[in-house]
């Protein structure tokens, strides 16, 4: 039988738009938080695993930066390109497997040392669609217009979801007078990306090992045309749930979560996200704020993990769930879940 | 780890360039092989692992876009990206997908368009700090390491060039390789043009366009789908610090990859892996790097790695096959180069490796290599 | 035969990179030709270039020590195919000499240029010395490159 | 510190069989091609080498437009305004330029294929969808 699999530790930097420090110094400070609150050292790791992007990082297998600070020397690591969650889901996969009962996962970006709406350019079809100038976030602007054309009062309320997100720091009216990114998104409706790093220790449950239970994972990744997709539901986040449902032995019915931790970029996402998951009001979503409190790419998804965690520290509730979600691609083609069971030990 | 299995491969023929078809096209190309040499429709794989170092080609997150070569439409995927390990860490991960009790089948494809970019795309794209201001590429980093080598065990040109002739005419039984010449002389070799002292043309591997794929099930999914699969005993790897200048005597010493090694090798009780070993397809990205791999492979006592490949020993009909396929030497798009190293070893354990095939071979032993010292190790076996 | 099309799509793109506290000293020493390399306090090792933690002993590095601009050729080669120069950008003709050199004072090897590009007056074990530019900029590459000392 | 460092570096992807087919096609007769897998008995824009749905690799090629209909659209300032646009004879859109005038553009209008003059075997050798004459109505 597979062990249970427990959230062990968490660490993070602050999310910043731009942090001054190097890849590695941001990594290590993640890193170092997330072994301490599992009360381990280096040695207990049995392996990492780690989510990075080169061409958001400006160097080839740019995971060579941060080998030493994820204590990877002599160590096997798995590199993932895509959201760290996806980094979870995997690590997950090779402690079930039984190869590993202690694993560190890791992910990092830096946002700040490139355009990055230029940069997703590249990861579009290079024959049909980038040479047309596209990048992500003309991608969500034509679901975000195409959900519009059927809701005239969705651009107002996602002003409000927005504002609410933001803590009031902009009112609606303000977001919506902010400037256009791609009809109908305006900035302030926008997660901005910035600088940082979050990591998460992934134990083997035993005696003595404690934390929240990383029930299921499931991910999913949709056509790569726009043109091939059905953009008014997030049918890939569906299927996705499924799977981790699967894994976390719910065969078939959706639970019920008390928390939800969406990596939505723009309001219109989180209406996708609450849709596709079904939930229902009691579900708490986002207290954090979510992405548009504060939003690294690449480690979005391992940040509404650690998000999660605290949530679980704060109300020992026994049976609680929590579904922690993370995408990466034009508007969410890839979308990746993790359900979380409160029973701490 | 429990157990999983490799039940059926597909490359492409490799080649200088492939520019008559597309990147998701080369990636379907080896998937759709994969699935038909494993006897399964793409409607029965549960997630699919792309292996690519895309910076070479300029992209970022590929598999949005090639996924749907590798079949992934609406399904699991995910890249890995590791240097030259990229190939065989993507073919670990498999193994630990198909072994964790949540998938039963994972497709593995490994691929690379080097025709589509610039040869020195990725070292172009090196630490700012570092390596980028005083550079020479791979080519460079290795024939520095491998001056050390010769000073200290005293390997020789025409012993490296034994290394070339032996690929380039195992390539000559392998319909997939790029390079191949079944007439190779050790002439030949020494007469291809310096490109880094001592490395000359035919010593270094070609950049290659190309995919290789591998399709891994649980166990009980391989005992019903294939009467011999290739199980995998043992896997595991190794990084290693960032800078070339950390790694000591580095062909001589090769910390990383003689740990990974024994590793697998304790796992899969192997004490004498020249005798025990039936084939090894290992990751050699230049003949030196091959003799030294010898030596901390265990193959032969450190400073007799020339005298193995010179009696016959790794030869094809030798008492320990290395890279029958003709093995990087003559096949290299990097993110595949890894997992045409597993497809070769588990198509000798399957049988099916025609031309090239090691009778009866029940053990194999694969490599991987990458950036400046990491490594990657995994035994497979015709029992679980 | 269908005709086969490309797309050409030139990447012309830069990144704005962040050297972290160590590397910025280091820079800074370059510029007045002083190299400094960063003792770990568990295992002595005196590494080049400067970074945050050893990898072996996963300690913090803190401790700067000085380090001479000559050493020994522990590794060399001589390049005979062009290469693009990271400071110039254009492509570096060959030969060229190569070396790994294990400065005085680190435990590191640094990978660098030779002067001289005759293999047959190349050989482990002779010792080098740095070549500086006249205009420095706080890199690596402040160095021109090593000549071998005779 | 921060040091910016720069590449310059051209790529070259190849279309691959049916991207050949689609680019040459708006090159030679300025005509938009889309295949149509016969197992799922739809008609896909624009031409593939695989159906997305089923994954059938023996497809048809079939002529689309040069009208079609504007499934969705956005301005992203400093980019240019581009639109989800369904060629005539599609069951899939295309994500393409959507060229002037710009007022009164929704959703569901018609538009028509506008090619360039010099035509290379590129993407942009169809330089978007226009509003055709009817198309507000």
């Amino acid at each position: 039988m597979r062990p249970d699999i427990v959230v062990a530790g968490i660490g993070e930097t602050t999310p910043v738009p731009a942090d001054s420090r190097s890849i590695p110094e941001m990594v290590l400070e993640a890193v170092e938080a997330a072994l301490a609150d599992a009360g381990i050292g280096h040695r207990d790791l049995d392996a990492v695993t780690t989510a990075s992007v080169d061409m958001f990082d400006g160097i080839t297998a740019s995971n060579i930066a941060v080998t030493e600070v994820v204590g990877a020397v002599m160590k096997p690591e798995a590199r993932i390109s895509a959201d760290g969650l996806t980094a979870v889901a995997h690590a997950a996969c090779q402690i079930w497997s039984g190869a590993y009962e202690t694993v560190l996962v890791a992910a990092h970006a830096k946002t700040s040392i490139a355009p990055h709406r230029d940069l997703t350019q590249w990861a579009l079809d290079p024959i049909h669609v980038q040479p047309l100038g596209v990048d992500f976030l003309t991608c969500a602007g034509l679901q975000a217009r195409l959900l519009a054309d059927r809701d005239p009062g969705a651009e107002r309320r996602w002003a409000e979801i927005a504002a609410k997100r933001r803590g009031g720091a902009m009112s609606p009216d303000r977001i919506l007078a902010s400037p256009l990114v791609a009809s109908p998104l305006r900035l302030g409706m926008c997660a901005v990306p910035g600088d940082g790093a979050s990591a998460v220790v992934l134990r083997a449950k035993k005696k003595g090992i404690g934390g929240p239970i990383l029930a299921g994972i499931g991910y999913d990744l949709e056509p790569h045309a726009l043109g091939d997709r059905d953009l008014t539901r997030w049918s890939g986040l569906e299927r996705a749930l499924d799977r981790a449902g699967k894994t976390a032995g719910f065969e078939g019915r959706r639970p019920h979560f008390d928390l939800a931790e969406p990596s939505c970029l723009f309001p219109h996402e989180e209406e996708l996200f609450v849709a596709a998951a079904d939930l229902d009001e009691m579900t708490e979503i986002s207290p954090d704020g979510g992405l548009l409190a504060g939003y690294i790419p690449i480690v979005a998804g391992l940040s509404r993990m650690t998000s999660a965690t605290r949530y679980f520290r704060r109300n020992r509730k026994a049976g609680a769930l929590a579904l922690v979600h993370g995408t990466w691609g034009p508007a969410a083609q890839g979308q990746v879940v993790a359900i979380l069971g409160g029973a701490a030990s | 780890m429990r157990p999983a299995a490799i039940i059926g491969t597909g490359q492409t023929d490799h080649a200088k360039s492939r520019d008559d078809v597309s990147q998701p096209e080369l990636v379907r190309e080896a998937a759709s092989r994969a699935l038909a040499d494993a006897g399964l429709r793409p409607s029965e794989v549960d997630a699919i692992i792309i292996g690519n170092m895309e910076m070479f080609e300029g992209r970022a997150l590929p598999e949005l876009w090639v996924g749907e070569g590798g079949f992934a439409n609406r399904k699991p995927c995910l890249k890995i990206a590791t240097g030259g390990t990229s190939g065989t860490s993507s073919c670990i991960a498999g193994f630990h997908q198909a072994a964790s009790g949540v998938f039963d089948i994972v497709l593995v494809v490994g691929f690379e368009k080097h025709s589509e970019g610039q040869t020195q795309t990725g070292m172009a794209l090196t630490d700012p700090f570092w390596d980028r201001g005083v550079a020479s590429g791979a080519l460079g980093n290795f024939a520095l390491s491998i001056s050390q080598y010769m000073a200290e065990r005293g390997v020789t040109p025409e012993q490296a060039a034994r290394v070339a002739v032996k690929s380039r005419r195992n390539a000559a039984k392998n319909p997939h390789a790029h390079l191949k010449d079944a007439n190779a002389t050790v002439a030949d070799v020494l007469a291809s043009k310096v490109l880094a002292h001592p490395v000359r043309l035919m010593d270094m591997c070609p950049q290659s366009d190309g995919a290789a794929a591998i399709v891994v099930a649980s166990a009980e999914r391989a005992k019903k789908l294939c009467s011999r699969p290739a199980w995998v005993k043992a896997a595991t790897t190794r990084h290693e610090q960032p800078y070339i200048g950390d790694i000591d005597r580095r062909l001589l010493s090769m910390r990383t990859l003689r740990d990974a090694s024994r590793s697998v090798y304790a796992t899969a009780g192997i004490r004498e892996p020249l005798k025990q070993l039936d084939v090894a397809e290992i990751y050699e990205p230049v003949t030196y790097a091959e003799l030294a791999w010898y030596e901390i492979l265990g193959f032969c006592s450190e400073g007799q790695a020339g005298r193995l490949i010179e009696d016959g020993v790794t030869e094809i009909g030798g008492e320990l096959p290395v890279n029958p396929s003709g093995g990087v030497l003559c096949a290299n798009p990097v993110g595949a180069t890894g997992v045409i190293r597993v497809a070769e070893a588990a198509s000798q354990i399957l049988g099916r490796a025609g031309a090239h095939q090691i009778e009866g071979a029940k053990t194999a032993l694969v490599t991987g290599y990458g950036v400046y010292a990491w490594a990657d190790a995994m035994i497979l076996g015709s029992e679980p | 035969m269908t005709e086969r099309i490309s797309v050409q799509i030139e990447m012309n793109q830069s990144w704005r990179y962040a050297s972290g506290a160590a590397m910025e000293r280091f820079a800074d020493g370059l510029r007045q030709k002083r190299i400094e390399a960063l003792r770990c306090g568990g295992c002595g090792r005196r590494y080049l270039p400067p970074r945050p933690v050893c990898g072996n002993c996963h300690l913090h590095l803190s401790e700067w020590v000085p380090v001479a601009d000559q050493g020994v050729v522990e590794a060399w080669t001589v390049v005979y195919l062009p290469f693009l120069d990271g400071r110039t950008g254009e492509i570096r003709k060959g030969p060229y000499g190569m070396a790994l050199i294990r400065l005085d004072g680190a435990d590191t090897t640094l990978n660098h240029y030779l002067a001289e590009a005759d293999p047959t007056r190349l050989a482990v074990g002779l010792r080098a010395r740095a070549v500086w530019r006249d205009e420095l900029r706080g890199a690596i590459d402040d160095i021109r490159h090593f000549e071998v000392m005779r | 510190m921060i040091r910016e460092e720069s590449i310059r570096i051209p790529f070259r992807f190849a279309a691959g069989r049916a991207g050949s087919l689609f680019l040459a096609s708006l090159r030679d007769r300025k005509q938009i091609l889309g295949s149509r897998c016969p197992a799922c008995r739809r008609n896909f824009a624009p031409a593939r080498p695989y159906c997305p749905e089923c994954g059938a690799e023996k497809l048809d090629i079939v002529k689309l437009g040069p009208g079609g209909t504007l499934l969705s659209w956005t301005e992203a300032p400093g980019r240019g305004v581009f639109g989800l646009i369904r060629p005539d004879g599609a069951d899939t859109a295309m994500l393409h330029r959507v060229i002037g005038p710009f007022e009164g553009l929704r959703s569901g209008m018609t538009l028509r294929a506008v090619f360039a003059a010099e035509r290379i075997g590129h993407i942009a050798d169809l330089v978007g969808f226009e509003p055709s004459a009817g198309g507000t109505s």
